[in-house]
């Protein structure tokens, strides 16, 4: 978890963070959620390069998704060959 | 060429406040995979930098130095000379820039780090306009474009003007390194990130990165869309090197242009004949290419 | 010590900067300016300097490319005038909000149209809002002087705040004049390396200018505005340091020139200065208490220093060589705001002079300080602001 | 003076919804502000958007820190941000879900009027976008603006046919907490 | 009478624009400010407005754009905000020294770094010596209005000097309100076709911001000034006669709200100053005798008229969205100027608020006036400069 | 082609305060009599406006609008709109640049000025270096040259990289018409400036206008020198119309380039293997181009 | 002659003074002046063209130099295919 | 202290000779001051440069209006510049020319002293250039500077034979006034 000041005196002269930190989950802006069937998944990787939130895990055999900063775009469906993973709505 | 299954899983991008589907923010993932950790990233006002740089959500992780729009480029050179004298030559260099930031506003800038030959790896990511700001039109909005200032009213004002060909315009410069691909082709992509990185010099690589809040489709189709652009022959994969302009990729059967621009709400507009003209114009482009 | 050379004002900054151990220099040429950067592209062609030498294509990329070299943590230098340094007005803000020291020499000179390339102020001063220190010199022994104090300043740990070095175009930078040149051992000693805290390191991914929400942009604001009030202090210890290192030192941020008793007093920047000095003797010589306050520092303002030089004074001029359009020389209303922030309200005046390289001659500083003696008596000042030199009445 | 948040995501059309409440006070002859939580989210992240409506020409510049009423377009919103943040006491919060009143834990604390928006919209709209459906119950529930000013200034928003349809979807909404209420 | 609008502070001043008749539009975007030029393309695009809608590849061009249009005798128009301000300051200074009546809205918006795109005023204000005549406006309505006169003053012979007209980003460019728009043959009543002496002809070629050398160059610096300085009447006259013609005006170029009679004034510019009446006027039913000066034009300095405005206050509190980093809100520096060139120095105190966009409520400012009444009370300001609002006082 | 006998006998340049023999008022000078009166002039920082438009001496006859150094073709671009707006389309908005001020600080509003597509006439006069401040770089100072900025000293400076390609960057623009030329060929230059006039849309001109200052030669020699760099091949003389980039004047039996370096004084400096470096790469150039 | 100012009324508002008015003779720059021989002269017009200060004029039979502002560069004799101008040391 | 305007072409060195005059006082041990007339003059135009030589440093930084010496280089600007303008009573004119002093219309107003310094730098160095040669003359005239320092600045300042050659054309001027004297 990056740096939060909470004095004047822990800013950086000038705005300058630790990068790598996201906080916000974004996670829960998603509408509809990938779900993958594992028995589809020929574990090409397209799904995995092409995810925009890099949300997708490579596996031994298949990928895997995680959903904390998964936006729920749909790219990965879109573009997995074998249709292996399905958009369903989140709730 | 790049495998994927060869490809670091390590993300140097997570987390960003990009809309859902982004293509920008794709491109900037896939680069930073090729470069790995020992780069500094350089981004000006734009979309990237609104979504991956503001605090606490730094969604980076390689040095980031943001800088004013205008001054990707400069800032670039900056920080080769920089890191020059500091005997860190080893680090790559990696200004990253929307097409207004780079075609319009950052294009002098782009122009005399070019020219000096400075040691750097750039990318544009192109959305086609300036999307940061709401989706204003820049010189790489393309032809028939609707956008907030090319708007569609009694007096028809969509955009009336070509592409501004950066690829041409970097090869004139004689750049020892440019291209111009998608995110729809991760392998290409990727491949010319490696290319530049071993580029000693200058540089550039104009990707395309559709934009779904800006062009009117659904986020799931941020790479079909690329991808489309390629196959219909509207975005022509290349390359320049060793003083050399390079189609890389022939499309066998052009798919129809049609299919590209319906698909794309800032076409809505278009009547048929207009999609026409653009269909003769790529048959053109490609006739005299061949 | 150093030698002794006969030499101009921008020979003299670029000397500053050899001696300063810059590491980077971005270069745009601009008339009166151009010599600084041709100089120091000399010395580095000669092997005497060892820097990075960009030569950009505008100053908008000289200021950004300086604003990303100080980013590595190298120490980084430009020089510009008028033009130049109003195309780079974004960068400068940049680099000062992101607490970059960058080190600029600004040759004062007018701003068109009408076209010009001559002397006034009007281009630093229409930055004065930037958050860049400036320090304005009399002579070219103090330009050099200056440009090294300047780094010193700029990279102290409780100030991290870029500095413009101000010098009048052509009086100073093509005026040549006896000017000593020191060691480098002296400067050595006197300019430890510059090694910033926060800095590109790809073992530690910052962030560099990082957007920040209404809920932190204004802590940030206020520690960089802290951070700038404590160049006032420091560079009065930077001054009297180098004197004791060097042997030169200037009166720290406010020079007070026989103000201590005078009755009236001018306040002045620049090469002015020196002639002023001049007259105030011959005043002096001729029974009139006549003083000098001689602003170096003008961001920071040193409003209690300036206090300090005119808080006994009958009457007081503050001459401008720039002025803020629809009101008034900034200098003047910078000094008043100053002393009235003190409860003091002097009557006081304010001379327009020199706009567009007009020479300013010992007559008419004669006539300022009879004007003030005039103000001494009657107890108010009638005119406000006063163009001198003008060549027709209406 | 009543203050209004409405609780959305990027891309929902919250700030539109104030701009129409708005709009709909003025046609009644009141004086509104419309404003969005100035920011740079993009779609899909919540965000905010406030209007202000007085019988009186509104001053007051500041944000909106303690609204009479909440308008919430999205359930899912509830578990990311705290809807209920500054409201006022005796407050009322307006949310789109197909939960009822009880289900939501701060029932007791607050007025909550329950509206499947949804549903509606998908059924009038094809599509499930709710800003428009929802001002429906925003005016059975609060009466701070007319029925007919609302309905004319959806359309002024609207031209043509997807302003009937806004139109329609509003009122079934206002019917249902009618029938409802 | 012409329609009544719900709009925001952008569309209003795009109406005025129109309204206007501006031939000549320079678009490029940047938030908060796009939405003006947008809404002007649509009116273009749709038959409403007939003028050329320039789509410039940066703010340089657009300046620059601009002040050749107006070479033409075009009336021309542009807008933008902070960073995009920041980029054109060198062809800002190219139209007002050669006296282009160019009128463009600035959306007042914070500079970066820290990056941002929220309210201050640190974009326009550091602008304020670069000789345009600045003006704030606190909403919508007056947004509308006021670009209106803006030409009308700017065009006019003894002044022509470019207007910038300066609204808040969001509180007043995003936030939608009530607003009469005025009918096309009323501003034809107001407001005469722009026909300069001075233009672009074949058949008289003039050169247009020729070089001049120090025996010219200060003369036209003066005649300048004299000519922005006259804008402070006629913008008074302009004002009234809006109002007999449009039936709205705004208090000439400082309004007086309860300021006769009060013991402790602020002087406000903005959109806070809308809510400042709220709580003058609660404050008033408490029994305090507050009043608040509103500024409209910043630039050129109404010096008399804040001094009318304050004479008779025991305490003041000048309200700064900005810093003159180094030394204090620059409003504050102008306004003790002011008053010190009218021998009055009444305790004075400066707020520094909402940098970045940080809120600014009526309770923050009933906290600044009670500061004001206790500083009534004890005679004088302990401190001069206050940040309020920050959140960590170390 | 123009015959020098039917040009008009009017001087609408006369009396400029440039130093004797400037190749620069020549380019100007002979403009000016292919435009005519009807013409309005934009001139940015730089040689000629510092000679020709400095009160009281104003040498140019036809409405003269000074501009900031990096303004060129973004006051071209408001003339344009508000002679347009004024119904005077007829006249004809001329801008004229250094190198400095068209491929260095201009370079981004020029882009943006014909990827609009406005109705101008633009013409870079080159004398390869920024001359007005003194003989300092630009990005079109030639391979070898001695500047203020590459001074020649114990580490060798020289400028090393070659001239940037204004004429290729503006075919990339796909320009609808422009030229490379040289004042030392006066019909085919005025010739340009016709077609340029002509051209409904952007026409740009690099013209060569070498500097006796600047470059160390005799005040006599400036068309001569110019001259030379055509034969010697140095300068490629060009057009780019209708799409297509043509070279104008092929030499027969080109001079050797030592004439062209040998003459000059900012070229005194470079030892024989430099001048015999550069005669080999103009040999490839147009082997390459033929 | 151009319009001289000599009041601030006078001025212009910002500098615009009507082109066309050299008022320096820069013929006294010359150190070295053009001397035509009328024989030799075939009205080629090449020193015409090519001379940077306008001041050859055409004839109709040679040209013809005025000298008011001849900066003596010395172009037209080393231009002239015939050698008919000849530089000789002003004085 | 002591006040000198040279007349000159843009070119022909002025500047730097005021600053190898202001080089040899400082030699010398005195102070002195040396700056152009501050313009954008091209070669061949008129231009002006100033030395002010003191024993004591000089602080008044404004332009030399009445010298005490004036330096022409060139005969010709006698009809184009007013070279006595401002000169002090008693001042001196030094001008490279053929003719004699009493040729002049103004001889009778101030000294003048002539030297043919084209004549002596075409001798020595080949070309017409007369900057330094006509400092010799005005070491010789006016004692301002010692010849030694005078010698040793041109040295510096012009390096290697070139250096040696305008000596030798400066020595040849010192040597024809005091043998002229
Ligand atoms: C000098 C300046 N002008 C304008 C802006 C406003 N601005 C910020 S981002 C942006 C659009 C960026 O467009 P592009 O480069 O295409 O990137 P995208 O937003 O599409 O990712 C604009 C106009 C600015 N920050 N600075
Ligand atoms: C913004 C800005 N930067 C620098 C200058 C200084 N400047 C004026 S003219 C000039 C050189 C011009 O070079 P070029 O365009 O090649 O024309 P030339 O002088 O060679 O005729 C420079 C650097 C300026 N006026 N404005
Ligand atoms: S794209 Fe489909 S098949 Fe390929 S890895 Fe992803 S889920 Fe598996
Ligand atoms: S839905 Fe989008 S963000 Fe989520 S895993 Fe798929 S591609 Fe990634
Ligand atoms: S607007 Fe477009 S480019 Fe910007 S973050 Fe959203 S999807 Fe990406
Ligand atoms: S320096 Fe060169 S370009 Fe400039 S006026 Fe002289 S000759 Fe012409
Ligand atoms: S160039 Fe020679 S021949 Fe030709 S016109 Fe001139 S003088 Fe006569
Ligand atoms: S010498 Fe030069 S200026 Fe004189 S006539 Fe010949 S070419 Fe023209
Ligand atoms: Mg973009
Ligand atoms: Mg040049």
């Amino acid at each position: 978890m990056g740096f939060i000041p909470n004095k004047l005196s822990d800013l950086p002269a000038g705005a300058a963070f630790e990068g790598g930190h996201p906080t916000t989950h974004t996670g829960n802006w998603r509408i509809f959620k990938p779900v993958l069937n594992k028995d589809k998944c020929r574990n090409c990787l397209l799904c995995w390069i092409f995810c925009p939130e890099a949300v997708i895990k490579k596996g031994s055999d298949n990928v895997e998704i995680t959903y904390d900063f998964c936006k729920g775009c749909g790219i990965c469906a879109n573009e997995c060959p074998t249709k292996a993973i399905e958009m369903v709505k989140e709730g | 060429m790049i495998k994927l299954q060869d490809i670091t899983e390590e993300e140097l991008l997570y987390g960003s406040l990009a809309c859902a589907g982004c293509g920008g923010i794709i491109a900037l993932r896939m680069a930073l995979k090729v470069l790995g950790k020992n780069t500094v990233l350089v981004l000006p006002a734009g979309c990237l930098m609104a979504t991956c740089g503001f605090f606490p959500q730094m969604a980076v992780n390689v040095p980031l130095v943001s800088t004013a729009f205008p001054s990707t480029p400069s800032t670039v050179s900056g920080l080769v000379a920089g890191l020059k004298v500091k005997g860190k030559e080893d680090i790559t260099v990696l200004g990253v820039a929307g097409d207004g930031g780079t075609a319009d506003i950052g294009l002098q800038a782009l122009s005399g780090s070019v020219e000096r030959g400075e040691n750097f790896v750039y990318i544009c990511y192109d959305n086609e306009a300036y999307m940061n700001t709401g989706g204003q039109r820049s010189s790489e909005t393309p032809y028939g474009a609707w956008t907030t200032t090319t708007p569609v009213g009694r007096n028809k004002m969509w955009e009336d003007k070509p592409k501004k060909d950066l690829l041409r315009i970097l090869a004139a410069h004689n750049i020892p390194y440019a291209a111009r691909t998608s995110i729809s082709h991760p392998r290409e992509y990727m491949d010319s990130v490696r290319k530049a990185k071993e580029t000693k010099g200058p540089a550039v690589i104009h990707v395309l990165a559709p934009c779904p809040s800006g062009w009117g489709t659904d986020t799931s189709k941020t790479v079909e869309l690329a991808r489309l652009a390629v196959e219909t022959g509207i975005w022509e994969m290349a390359e320049y090197e060793n003083g050399k302009y390079k189609v890389t990729k022939i499309i066998k059967n052009r798919k129809p242009v049609k299919e590209y621009i319906k698909a794309q709400g800032r076409y809505r507009h278009l009547p048929d004949e207009e999609i026409e003209k653009m269909q003769k114009q790529v048959d053109e482009y490609w006739k005299a290419m061949s | 010590m150093g030698k002794r050379e006969f030499i101009n004002g921008n020979n003299a900054v670029a000397y500053g900067v050899k001696l300063a151990r810059a590491e980077i220099v971005a270069a745009y040429p601009i008339t009166p300016q151009t010599k600084i950067v041709e100089q120091i592209s000399e010395f580095i062609s000669n092997g005497e300097m060892n820097a990075e030498f960009i030569k950009v294509e505008s100053e908008h990329t000289a200021m950004s490319a300086c604003y990303a070299a100080s980013c590595t943590g190298a120490r980084t230098f430009t020089a510009t005038s008028s033009q130049g340094l109003l195309y780079m007005f974004e960068m400068m803000q940049f680099t000062s909000g992101q607490r970059r020291p960058v080190v600029m020499a600004n040759v004062n000179r007018a701003i068109s149209p009408p076209w010009t390339i001559w002397l006034d102020h009007q281009d630093s001063i229409s930055t004065r809002d930037a958050g860049w220190i400036q320090i304005y010199v009399e002579s070219a022994q103090e330009a050099l002087d200056t440009t090294i104090q300047c780094f010193k300043v700029a990279e102290n740990k409780e100030v991290l705040t870029p500095v413009m070095i101000c010098l009048d175009a052509f009086v100073l930078s093509h005026t040549e004049e006896l000017v000593d040149i020191p060691e480098q051992a002296e400067i050595d000693r006197f300019l430890p390396p510059f090694e910033p805290d926060y800095k590109v390191d790809v073992n530690r991914p910052l962030t560099i200018a990082a957007g920040t929400a209404p809920n932190l942009y204004m802590e940030f604001r206020f520690t960089q505005q802290q951070g700038m009030l404590k160049a006032i202090n420091l560079w009065k210890k930077a001054d009297e340091e180098f004197g004791r290192l060097v042997g030169r030192s200037y009166g720290g941020v406010v020079e007070n020139y026989k103000c201590s008793d005078a009755d009236v007093i001018l306040v002045t920047m620049g090469s002015l200065s020196s002639t002023a000095k001049d007259v105030v003797d011959s005043l002096r010589e001729q029974g009139t208490r006549a003083g000098l306050a001689k602003l170096r520092l003008y961001r920071p303002f040193p409003e209690k220093e300036i206090f300090d030089a005119l808080k006994s004074a009958k009457a007081i001029g503050v001459v401008d060589r720039s002025l803020s359009f629809g009101f008034e020389g900034s200098v003047f209303s910078d000094v008043k705001a100053a002393l009235y922030n003190n409860n003091c309200c002097i009557p006081g005046v304010n001379f327009i002079v020199g706009l567009g390289g007009r020479d300013v001659t010992a007559d008419d500083l004669k006539k300022m300080y009879d004007k003030l003696q005039y103000i001494q008596k009657n107890g108010k000042a009638e005119q406000t602001v006063e163009f001198i030199g003008l060549r027709w009445s209406e | 003076m009543q203050q209004i948040r409405i609780h959305g995501r990027g891309g929902q059309g919250g700030v539109t919804a104030a701009v129409i409440i708005g709009g709909a006070a003025v046609a009644d002859g009141q004086y509104a502000q419309a404003f969005p939580a100035f920011g740079a989210e993009r779609r899909g992240a919540p965000v905010l958007a406030f209007c202000k409506i007085s019988d009186r020409y509104i001053r007051n510049r500041s944000q909106v820190y303690n609204p009479d009423i909440v308008i919430v377009f999205d359930e899912g919103l509830l578990s990311v941000v705290d809807v209920t943040a500054g409201l006022k006491e005796g407050g009322m919060v307006i949310i789109n879900t197909e939960k009822k009143a009880e289900d939501f834990p701060f029932s007791n604390k607050v007025k909550i009027v329950t509206v499947d928006a949804t549903a509606i919209s998908l059924k009038a709209l094809g599509k499930p976008i709710v800003n428009t459906t929802i001002l429906g119950t925003f005016c059975a529930a609060t009466g701070l603006v007319k029925l007919g000013s609302l309905k004319k200034t959806v359309k002024e928003t609207f031209a043509g046919p997807l302003g009937e349809k806004n139109v329609m979807a509003l009122e079934e909404a206002y019917r249902q907490y009618k029938g409802g209420a």
